[in-house]
């Protein structure tokens, strides 16, 4: 569906988009790699500063994290972790837009709801991590579904939002035209919902992780949450932080190779500051 | 066949691997399975939820539940507790030069080890040590570690933790033990106990006796032998000096007592920290829940 | 040309449409307008800006249902509508050719568009989003979009402006050809007094808020003969009957 | 504004107009009871199904709740808890929406710091909290600072998504006629962030109050926190939920009387649903 | 009726400004593209749709700084600039009044404004909010807002479409009066060939996209000798020297 030079409308000479391909590719991952140097340095500047038992340096925690990784602990708890982070985000995201955006487009219900939304979303996390092992027995579905209820309001509060927002002159296009209920959810209501959609889920990731480190520290005997509680215990901090850096490289790679490509496909027809 | 719920790397984890590494659990026609947890409270919530046997907890938490209609019950592991430590070259040398000091105090305010040093001090003193000092509560780590950087005068911390202050420059003003007795203890009370239900325990009579027959193998062996501490070593997480402190207080918090003995200073110890603690802290009972300690059934 | 089935007209009775505006003003916007048209026909409607001529629009479009009074849609062939906003309206996140084929029925999906691209001089414009083209260029767009549906029921709240008169023209020509070429109602919004004369069937002429009809002026002479000297009388019997519009 | 359809509901008839401003101030405090009295009777419900001491029914948490109003430690441990939510909220809100805009503004700089932001947005609280305290000492200032660094990568996220949805044309029309800064900010740049402003607080709030939880019972000795980790130890959960529900009636107050009319207001411009 | 101070005309010199769509289509909007407005003139922009008018202004505007060329705008007097941009774009969270009062400099802020609200036929609306308005109301208030500026240079992007003829004959003769009133440059986009004959000094024709000047039409007869004779006469010879235009 690419269109064709046609009455004045050129396509880029082939040379020019070859190169521009290249830096487009490159740039961001120069940037990528000059942020993490310069976060590093500062890094190693402040635990040279401020040097402390509780705030080791980039060297430091770089070994843990080889010993940990040769030992295999690492990428065992990790992945149990991630396991549970990718579930318990699924489950969130998905009851939470679709309850969120109903909320956003009734008036009355959400008047409502409101007072449960705000109950549930102030909940702690302890309460409901606990009532869930009790109920439903000390295993994946109990601390996954507890993780799950912890962030469903989070989500609900801003899909409602984005709902809220929604322009209707589009919706009254697709009613003249008759869209059928899955092309309205598709090219209606989820680009508009897109910004929405980022922020709930990128907000949402860290948060959902920063859960399952409570359930795995109340109730289960692997994932990250186990180990940096037992450093903590210990008072390990380059451990826990060699944890810590391990989750948070995994979220920088699917951020930089997944969500950013996908998102810069998702909002390319955005007017672009000049 | 026992599940056993335990904080990995805490205390009890010594104990229980030494127990697996030298079979005592077969010996004594046991199957311990351990799981680890990554907080004391988890190994709680654990038990509520059904998904072990048995936990690592104090006997006034199991009076409470006793008293609130649970069947929980205990048999001792260790009367090693916690003390307070200044440092070594600090000017604190008695209870009374705490006051106006900025103390540290692991756990919170219903800790029982800081109810009994309130009590003493209040009973030998007339002083509100809770009115006079600054107190912080806080993590036992974080608050370990403030002592060591110097922000808190004193720290009334758990048993290891002090070990290890021991071995980094830090002296005892005061055991809690000490307190204990101070106010009417006998000798050294179990502070902690494996924790386990009445009727899984009369369920599985041969489990309990084997069990404690197991655990008793291990810590003799502990109180023995030197080597096995350098081999547990990697699992404490101590060398030198320190992992001799530890050594030295672990055996020193071995139970030698009875039973019946224990359970009589507890129930003392119980009106102490009722009439400090009140009904927030034992609930409404006045008295220690009868059955706290297991009593091997006589047969 | 008509289908099977009774003809049913257009049939507009509206007693009363209200707006409160969020600081709490009354806007009467219609007040007992009604009027007719026939099925197949082409009709105009013409007021003073402001008057109330989206308001029906939106109304007879089932998109505001607050309103005292009653409408009838004609009936018959594939009962399809479209209608032209008097705002493009497309998506932005859309192609213009994505917008114009996510409006298509199923059954017209993979319908071939080059020549209706052509001759709304779009052809180089199918794959740029909304945000990238003209004014002039997105109603073309919303026109495609429209005239590809293929509806038995036309809508049109001024198309025809933001685009020079060359351009205008040929589209005005496009859309009696799409009009002709199926049993096809069209009501149309214009400020156009000439466009009107030179499109319609009959032009309905509206008063100023709140809008009722002041008249309709039939234009009975096939459109083929409605060259510059027709025009002309028929302006000028226009401007006799209705002194006080335009 | 309904998302999936167009269906209008009718208005009253004008002459009902005078009796509206009574229902419009009614029918929302009825729906709030009506709303907080099905809750009550669910989880009365749901406490009778499942009878446990770890789920205690709403009449128990209500002594439980008197008990503590009464000899004062309720309002005490609340005091000092919302206050250092209002505090922590103010530093993380003004900071975070300030970072988040300028982010979503300049690509290359939100391409430079992307990736501090990932790193900072998944940190565990606990790692945060501890260094807080270790080099800033055990006291009130560590304690908010710690909450907002943990809060505020979680507005940037949420506002540097509001910032990308920007429309250009109403910045241009104020460059065109020369708006003051101030301006500006007040008229276009407000306005338009509204609905983000609005889900970085309801879920900011909520994610504050949840590490606030935290951070009093790693390292402070009041506050509801450190009472319901109190109570946690005693395993008392009814005093749990009686210090959650308090809060919990807090956010609710503030939310119907003060967040709803201030947003009824800043939205009214808005296209309602028909 | 000049300021002191050099005169300077509005001068535009742009060699090529090209966009590249989201899809990678390069289109080339203008090219080679200069003409000259003389401080205190009406120029009228005349092209067809798509041409590339609207980025002209925008580069004028200040609003698009990535082309090749260069322009200057006059000097002197106020030195403000105001603009009626093709759509109304009013700030939707503000009122009517509000908008127009908003874009004022911090001196005007408190000014009279009942007359200009009257002669645009919004006296009822100050208090709404542009979502309740009709595509021509919106647009007046936009014209509103550039009107009570009192600009020094006014650039206007087909201000006239969607009213009805009475209205916009009414908004032009404004226009003129707020032209006139001050020592304003003016430059109007329109498709309107009738309309630029009577509004302005100057007519510069442009060519379709990549769009360059075709060529310049002086009007150089004063504004109230325009009666309907004369304008059939210019008509006739703006016919005779571009007649492929219109
Ligand atoms: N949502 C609304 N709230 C309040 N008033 C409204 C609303 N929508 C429209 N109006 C008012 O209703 C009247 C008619 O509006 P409408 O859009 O139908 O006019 P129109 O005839 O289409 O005008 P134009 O030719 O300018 O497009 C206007 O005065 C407008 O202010
Ligand atoms: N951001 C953009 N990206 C790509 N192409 C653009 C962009 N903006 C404008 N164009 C193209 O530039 C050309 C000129 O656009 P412009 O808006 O200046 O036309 P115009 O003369 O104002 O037309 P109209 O009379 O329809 O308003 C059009 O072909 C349009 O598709
Ligand atoms: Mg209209
Ligand atoms: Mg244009």
């Amino acid at each position: 569906m690419t269109a064709l030079g046609t009455d004045g409308t050129r396509d880029a000479p082939p040379s020019m988009s070859g190169r521009r391909s290249l830096a487009t590719a490159l740039v961001p991952a120069l940037t990528v790699a000059v942020s993490l140097l310069a976060l590093c340095l500062l890094w190693n500047l402040a635990a040279s500063v401020w040097p402390s038992r509780a705030f080791p340096g980039p060297a430091q925690v770089w070994q843990v994290l080889l010993r940990e990784a040769a030992n295999g602990d690492l990428f065992y708890h990790l992945g149990v972790t991630l396991g549970r982070v990718a579930a318990a985000y699924i489950v969130a995201m998905i009851i939470g837009s679709v309850i969120g955006v109903l909320l956003g487009s009734y008036r009355r219900v959400d008047r409502f709801f409101n007072p449960w939304v705000i109950l549930f979303l102030n909940i702690p996390a302890l309460v409901v991590i606990v009532l869930g092992y009790i109920w439903f027995g000390l295993n994946e579905a109990a601390a996954i579904g507890a993780v799950a209820v912890n962030k469903i309001p989070n989500v609900v509060v801003t899909m409602r939002e984005g709902a809220r927002t929604l322009d209707p002159s589009y919706a009254e296009m697709a009613t003249v035209y008759r869209f059928g209920r899955l092309d309205r959810i598709r090219h209606i209501l989820l680009p508009q919902l897109q910004p929405y959609l980022a922020a709930a889920s990128r907000s949402g990731i860290s948060l959902i992780w920063k859960i399952v480190l409570v359930v795995e520290l109340l109730g289960r005997s692997n994932g990250v949450g186990f180990q940096i509680h037992l450093y903590f215990q210990l008072f390990d901090v380059a451990a826990i932080l060699a944890y810590t850096l391990a989750f948070v490289a995994v979220m920088l790679f699917i951020e930089l190779l997944l969500v950013q490509p996908v998102e810069r496909h998702a909002t390319r027809w955005r007017r672009r500051p000049a | 066949r026992i599940r056993l719920g335990v904080l990995k790397f805490g205390t009890v984890s010594w104990e229980l691997d030494t127990l697996r590494q030298h079979k005592f659990d077969a010996a004594n026609g046991i199957d311990l399975e351990i799981i680890d947890f990554a907080g004391e409270d988890a190994t709680n919530v654990a038990m509520l939820a059904g998904a072990i046997d048995m936990i690592v907890s104090d006997w006034l938490w199991v009076s409470r539940q006793r008293s609130e209609g649970g069947d929980l019950t205990l048999t001792p592991y260790s009367t090693a507790v916690g003390a307070i430590m200044v440092k070594e070259g600090s000017p604190i040398r008695t209870v009374a030069d705490l006051k106006d000091k900025k103390i540290g105090v692991a756990g919170g305010p219903l800790d029982k080890s800081w109810l009994l040093i309130q009590a003493l001090s209040r009973r030998d003193l007339g002083v509100d040590l809770s009115a006079t000092s600054d107190i912080v509560f806080g993590a036992p780590p974080l608050i370990s570690e403030k002592a060591i950087q110097g922000e808190l005068d004193a720290v009334l911390n758990f048993w290891h933790f002090c070990a290890r202050l021991e071995a980094n420059g830090f002296r005892r003003l005061i055991g809690v033990n000490d307190a204990a007795k101070a106010l009417g203890a006998l000798g050294p009370v179990s502070a902690l106990g494996y924790v386990f239900h009445d009727q899984w325990a009369s369920e599985n009579p041969d489990a309990v006796r084997g069990f404690v027959r197991a655990s008793a193998q291990a810590k003799d062996l502990l109180a023995r032998s030197d080597d096995e501490w350098l081999r547990l070593a990697p699992i404490i997480r101590a060398q030198g000096k320190e992992l001799e402190k530890l050594r030295d207080r672990y055996r020193q918090g071995i139970p030698r007592r009875s039973v019946a003995e224990e359970a009589a200073d507890a129930g003392r110890l119980y009106h102490v920290l009722a009439s400090v603690g009140g009904a927030k802290l034992v609930g409404s009972a006045p008295k220690m829940a009868p059955g706290t300690f297991w009593q091997e059934p006589r047969k | 040309m008509q289908p099977v089935g009774a003809v049913v007209p257009l049939k507009v009775d509206i007693a009363e449409k209200t707006f409160r505006s969020a600081r709490g003003v009354s806007i009467t916007a219609l007040q007992d307008l009604s009027f007719e048209v026939r099925q197949g026909e082409f009709a105009c409607l013409l007021g003073p800006s402001g008057c109330g001529k989206t308001t029906t629009l939106r109304i007879l479009l089932g998109l505001d249902k607050d309103f005292s009074g009653s409408f009838q849609l004609p009936q018959g062939g594939s009962n399809r509508i479209a209608a032209v906003f008097q705002e493009p309206t497309l998506l932005p996140w859309r192609t213009v050719e994505q917008n114009v084929r996510l409006a298509l029925p199923k059954s017209l999906r993979a319908k071939n568009l080059d020549g209706l691209f052509d001759t709304l001089g779009l052809a180089g414009m199918r794959s740029l989003y909304p945000a990238e083209l003209s004014l002039g260029l997105a109603r073309r767009a919303a026109l495609a979009r429209a005239f590809a549906t293929e509806p038995a029921v036309l809508f049109l709240d001024e198309p025809f402006v933001s685009l020079d008169e060359q351009t205008a023209e040929r589209l005005r020509h496009l859309l009696l050809t799409v009009w002709s070429a199926r049993p096809t109602t069209a009501l149309m919004v214009t400020h156009n007094l000439r466009e009107a004369l030179m499109l319609s069937d009959r032009i309905i002429v509206l008063a100023p808020r709140p809008t009722h009809v002041l008249g309709v002026f039939d234009v009975r002479l096939p459109r083929q003969h409605r060259n510059s000297q027709v025009m002309s009388d028929l302006l000028r019997s226009f401007h006799h009957r209705f002194p006080d519009v335009t």
